[in-house]
């Protein structure tokens, strides 16, 4: 805690996302941390760099019939299906609570159509100390009817461009893995006009009950998070990184400081936190103490410097 | 009932065979232990490893202090869960060693509570749904003023413990039960132990078979049982509480995956759209189509027709342990 | 072993991919088990469903630069770089020995044009005693220009027809899961001429090494594959299962009975083991075993009759 | 030397610190140890859960049965390796414990040999490295005809022995050698034992002062510790052998995955197109562009400006013991 309550004494973990300053570069995921007043008896919740609500819609859902969990090898399925307390009763009833968090609150928002989103952007310009907005354009439970979005870059521009008009909030884009192509979804929201990508969300996932020989899912698939996701996140990060000029936000399974330090050097500005605050609610505390002591072990005068690091060698070949 | 909640280190004290497939952990966490009320569970982080991933929840099965005392005896500090061995997780528990620290984080949900105006209780459990019940049970009867040294009780005990199982070595907590002065009423699918037959049948001929004006039930075990108390609950217009078991992740809240389908006269209220409606403003979907047999199967236009209105509550925090009117039998 | 050299003592472990007739589902998949040669003095070779080898080429391929190899949780990377002793010398040196393995062998194949392609499936059509081909349209690690190919339905349907045309074996088509929608892919192949696809090969992944900050991997990105991406290949199958009417063969993260089951009950009608022979060279074996001792508990009178058996409930929304 | 492959549990008949973070195995697996030669290796697995994922190779420090005896002794079924702790995995094999069992893989690779016409054999090995070169050197002193029993050798010994290591600590295996009667020359980095500096220096120093025409080196250690002696090798034109570590997935040549660049007077015939060539013909890629890295940077088309000619030898089947010549060292 000491490090992340006093940053001064050691190299600076301080980030910027745009304009969006964060005191480091550890964030709760959505979906995985409530409304952060679920984990504020266990730990600060100043401490983190931020936090990302659970999904919120213009109304009410209430999200998939059960089971909507399923433990798969290094991992777990989920499908909640994005149920959450509606927009209206958010301000009324969450937001009191995040805002005296003291620290910046990004609100995961979805709809169902572009007008939804737009018209849950300019609303919620309205409410006083949001740090900014997640447009989740990836949540694999979500099903509405025909086209594909999150995995055609013209509807990806068309949405965040829309969204763009309607607030001046910090605005990030949440990246869907599901997608052949990453990139060229990253580039189609930094063209709409987001100040940084985040990425990624769950792939899309499936278990069988044997006995019942029944999905395991009441929605039968569901989205794959944590660990054994880790190398598909980063893979997808880094890619992003050769293309995009907004900064990018790390996810997929992280747990330890050496998960986050791998996707900073891959080229995340910050991480979020997801699935391991299940296994360990201190896990966003425990990485961040663990970043600032790999930036002093290696001379690193903040964390700045170690975003996008990574060494490419031409030739890589060895003997071992 | 609100809880502050802890993430601690707990040193297994014993690590016990109980049955044929259950075991007991001993444990001392005096920070969790000492809040720790029937009903109400810990999650149990199985592995330092990535796999298994999950923490797994278990009720407590003994909870300290058992009186009100000032002072933190040795005691205290120790809770008990009982578990049986069902899949991956459950098998690795079962090499834990003692002396070994496991970290815990509890104590999570809404124990039981006594049933207002209620001088008799009906505990129910089945296999190893038993567990939580004993600590309940000893709360019990020192909520009704029964002195915990006193002995030879007669039958009419104000507190009626009934067990089932598959068969005799399914049968658990018995001995626990007598320690309190209790003689558990048992019965065994197979007839191996006990009244042959189900525990519920035992529940509905002790409910024939004496006044039941002032009983309520508290029940633990697998669903089918459950939904049968239930059934018997509102047939004999009783307090029932039910302790459910769902998939969870976080424990507290956080997640929204332990979803329990609860009534709700609010309901009406929760809408979505229907899955097919307005094509052309409809942009999401899944990264395939024809899937759309979960969530668009329920139906969020104002049904009458469809009774009852529905929401999804949270196993861990609005429960484990409901009101089974509240819950929706499928 | 019993029960896959005397099938006649309970159900029937026999499965049909067309004309393709396997004594049991399971399969050594490809580039997991080498040219048969390396795991025949473990395992008797004649007790698997089938053998697929290592990919193939026209010309030899040194392959990529060490480390090939990362371990991630509950899988891992390669960047082999599809390294083979290319089709002259597979001919001469490794058929042989395969050709004496008593268990049919499925030859993998790539190209870097769809000539090449062609070419490899009209040559080998004259080697005697080749159940069928493999077509691998999916290679993380090949890399060669500019468009994306597996991801493509045109063209994944332009060249498994031009295949089709230049070869009468058996023919199957190994999709990549890193695409939007598999589902089009394996329509694609089926229209192409496809008699069976086989799903999934690896994700595309990275791993850091943070001492160095360098990739793990010599080639930077690799596929992941093992238990990690059971659920995605699940789901994968499942979905493909509703879309097309050509049998699928399954794969992705089987290591045990179960996992094989999942697949076959989702709609596989055999499976691949791959990853799975590093940890177990009997894998292919037990898994055998386990679906004859699950078809038995469960009284079906054969393997066929599981394929695709999953019960999905129109509501499966339960209280727990 | 085409060997035999089983898989086996072995079980664990001793687990014993040797170092401040290096352990000794001792296991009981006749299948395995009957067939077991110096420089050969096993794959053990680690956990029967999924994670962590691979087995992991470890070297013979000990193999039997030492003579070419008729009958098996119970000593011959026994086995041992030398492991240091480095990552998860080995992390995790710390916990293993006396009487359990384990699956390991082998005997995979091929192990030393004795090289052709040589009548004096120094061996070095860095840290753990010098684990494979005891049962190395034990074969080496019988196959030069000395009588085991045999004590006082004079200094002219017949195998020379060099171990190195960062400090006093890291030095394993001295009193190994010294049970085969011979006292093994040390370095340390920091001085704290044995002469100062580098294993290398010493092995120079070494060579300097008597005559080598009758001299093989066995190496095995740390990279760069091979490569400078592979370079002295050279120097003083003998035939050396090293052991080289590669990561692993099969162990037993079907994955490609242990690629170790090696000369090949063949390997112009190896062809591959060059990236970039063909454009209008090229149909693939991974899913992304710019990452042509790895491959490409290759060079198929024969080019003779550019020494030498190679290509990529499978360690745990073609190796994992070398001749020093055959490796390109970058
Ligand atoms: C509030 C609560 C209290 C419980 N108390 C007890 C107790 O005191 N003693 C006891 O033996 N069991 C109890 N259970 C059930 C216990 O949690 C499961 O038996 C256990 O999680 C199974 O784990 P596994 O790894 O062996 O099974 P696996 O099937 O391998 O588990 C896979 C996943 O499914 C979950 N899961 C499987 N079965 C259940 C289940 N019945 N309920 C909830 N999750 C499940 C696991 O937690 C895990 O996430 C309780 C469950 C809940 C929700
Ligand atoms: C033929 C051979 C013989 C060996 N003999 C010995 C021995 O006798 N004693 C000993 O202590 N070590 C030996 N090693 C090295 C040993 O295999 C690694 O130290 C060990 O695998 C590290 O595992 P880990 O999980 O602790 O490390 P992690 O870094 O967590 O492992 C991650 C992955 O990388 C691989 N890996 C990491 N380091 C190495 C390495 N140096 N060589 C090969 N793979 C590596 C692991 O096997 C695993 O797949 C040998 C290696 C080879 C190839
Ligand atoms: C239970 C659960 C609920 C989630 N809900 C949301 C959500 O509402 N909106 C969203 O954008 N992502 C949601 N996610 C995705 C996570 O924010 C994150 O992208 C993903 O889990 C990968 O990170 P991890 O591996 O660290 O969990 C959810 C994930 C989980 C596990
Ligand atoms: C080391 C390695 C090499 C592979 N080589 C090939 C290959 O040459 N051709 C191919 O189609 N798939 C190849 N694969 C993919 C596997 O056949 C399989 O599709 C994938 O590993 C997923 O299955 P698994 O999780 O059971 O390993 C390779 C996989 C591994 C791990
Ligand atoms: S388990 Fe997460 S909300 Fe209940
Ligand atoms: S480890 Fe598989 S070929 Fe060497």
């Amino acid at each position: 805690m000491k490090s992340a309550d006093h940053p001064k004494e050691g190299p600076s973990l301080a980030v910027e996302l745009g304009a969006l300053k964060l005191r480091n570069p550890v964030i709760a995921a959505s979906g995985t941390f409530g409304y952060g007043e679920e984990y504020a008896s266990l730990i600060p919740l100043r401490s983190l760099g931020g936090i990302v609500t659970k999904g919120l819609s213009l109304e009410p859902r209430r999200g998939n019939p059960p089971p909507r969990l399923a433990e798969t090898p290094s991992g777990m399925l989920n499908a909640i299906g994005l149920e959450n307390v509606g927009l209206e009763k958010f301000i009324l009833e969450k937001w009191p609570f995040l805002r005296k968090a003291s620290c910046p609150v990004i609100v995961n928002i979805f709809g169902n159509t572009i007008e939804e989103y737009a018209e849950l952007a300019r609303r919620l310009a309205d409410v006083e100390g949001i740090a900014g907005l997640e447009v989740n354009i990836s949540c694999p439970n979500l099903k509405a009817g025909g086209a594909i979005f999150a995995s055609e870059p013209r509807t990806v521009h068309k949405v965040v461009a829309k969204i763009r008009r309607a607030t001046s909030s910090f605005l990030m884009v949440k990246l869907s893995p599901n997608v052949s192509d990453i990139s060229e979804i990253a580039q189609a929201a930094e063209a709409g006009g987001a100040d940084a990508v985040s990425l990624i969300n769950t792939l899309i996932g499936m278990a069988i009950d044997l006995k019942k020989r029944t999905p395991l899912l009441g929605n039968i698939t569901g989205g794959l998070s944590g660990p054994a996701i880790k190398p598909v996140g980063l893979r997808m990060v880094w890619q992003v990184a050769q293309t995009v000029h907004i900064p990018i936000v790390g996810m997929g399974g992280i747990v330890t400081a050496e998960d986050a330090l791998e996707y900073l050097i891959a080229g995340a500005t910050a991480v979020q936190v997801g699935s391991a605050h299940f296994i360990d609610p201190r896990a966003g505390l425990k990485i961040i103490d663990g970043i600032q002591r790999y930036l002093q072990a290696n001379n690193f005068p903040d964390v700045a410097s170690l975003v996008g690091s990574l060494k490419i060698k031409k030739d890589t070949g060895q003997p071992t | 009932m609100k809880t502050k909640i802890k993430e601690a280190k707990a040193q297994i004290i014993r690590h016990q065979r109980i049955g044929a497939d259950s075991f007991r952990l001993r444990l001392r966490c005096p920070e969790i232990a000492r809040l720790a009320q029937p009903g109400q569970f810990i999650m149990l982080r199985i592995s330092e490893q990535s796999d298994p991933f999950l923490r797994r929840p278990f009720s407590f099965s003994r909870v300290f202090p058992p009186g009100e005392k000032k002072k933190m005896t040795e005691e205290d500090g120790i809770l008990e869960i009982c578990y049986k061995v069902v899949g991956r997780g459950t098998s690795l528990m079962t090499r834990l060693k003692e002396g070994q620290q496991i970290h815990i984080l509890g104590p999570l949900g809404n124990g039981f509570w006594a049933a207002e105006g209620r001088k008799q209780a009906i505990l129910i459990g089945g296999g190893i749904g038993i567990a939580p019940l004993i600590p309940w049970a000893e709360k019990l009867r020192r909520g009704l003023g029964r002195n915990r040294a006193s002995r030879n009780l007669n039958e009419q005990s104000a507190v009626i413990v009934i067990i089932g199982g598959e068969s005799r070595e399914k049968i658990l907590g018995v001995k626990e039960f007598q320690k309190l002065d209790m003689e558990p009423l048992i019965s065994t699918e197979d007839g191996s132990l006990g009244i042959p037959g189900m525990a519920t049948d035992l529940l509905e001929r002790e409910l024939m078979t004496r006044g039941h004006a002032s009983i309520a039930l508290y029940a633990c075990g697998p669903m089918p049982m459950l939904a049968k108390v239930a059934q018997i609950a509102d047939q004999f217009d009783l307090p029932c509480q039910v302790l459910l078991e769902a998939r969870m992740a976080c424990g507290m809240g956080a997640c929204l995956g332990c979803a329990v389908k609860v009534r709700e006269e609010d309901s009406l209220k929760i809408s979505q759209p229907p899955a097919d409606a307005a094509e052309e403003k409809i942009l999401f979907t899944s990264a395939f189509a024809g899937d759309a047999i979960g969530a668009s199967s329920e139906s969020f236009v104002p049904d009458v027709s469809q009774p009852p209105a529905f929401r999804y509550a949270r196993a861990c925090k609005e429960g484990p342990v409901f009101e089974s009117r509240e819950i929706i039998w499928e």
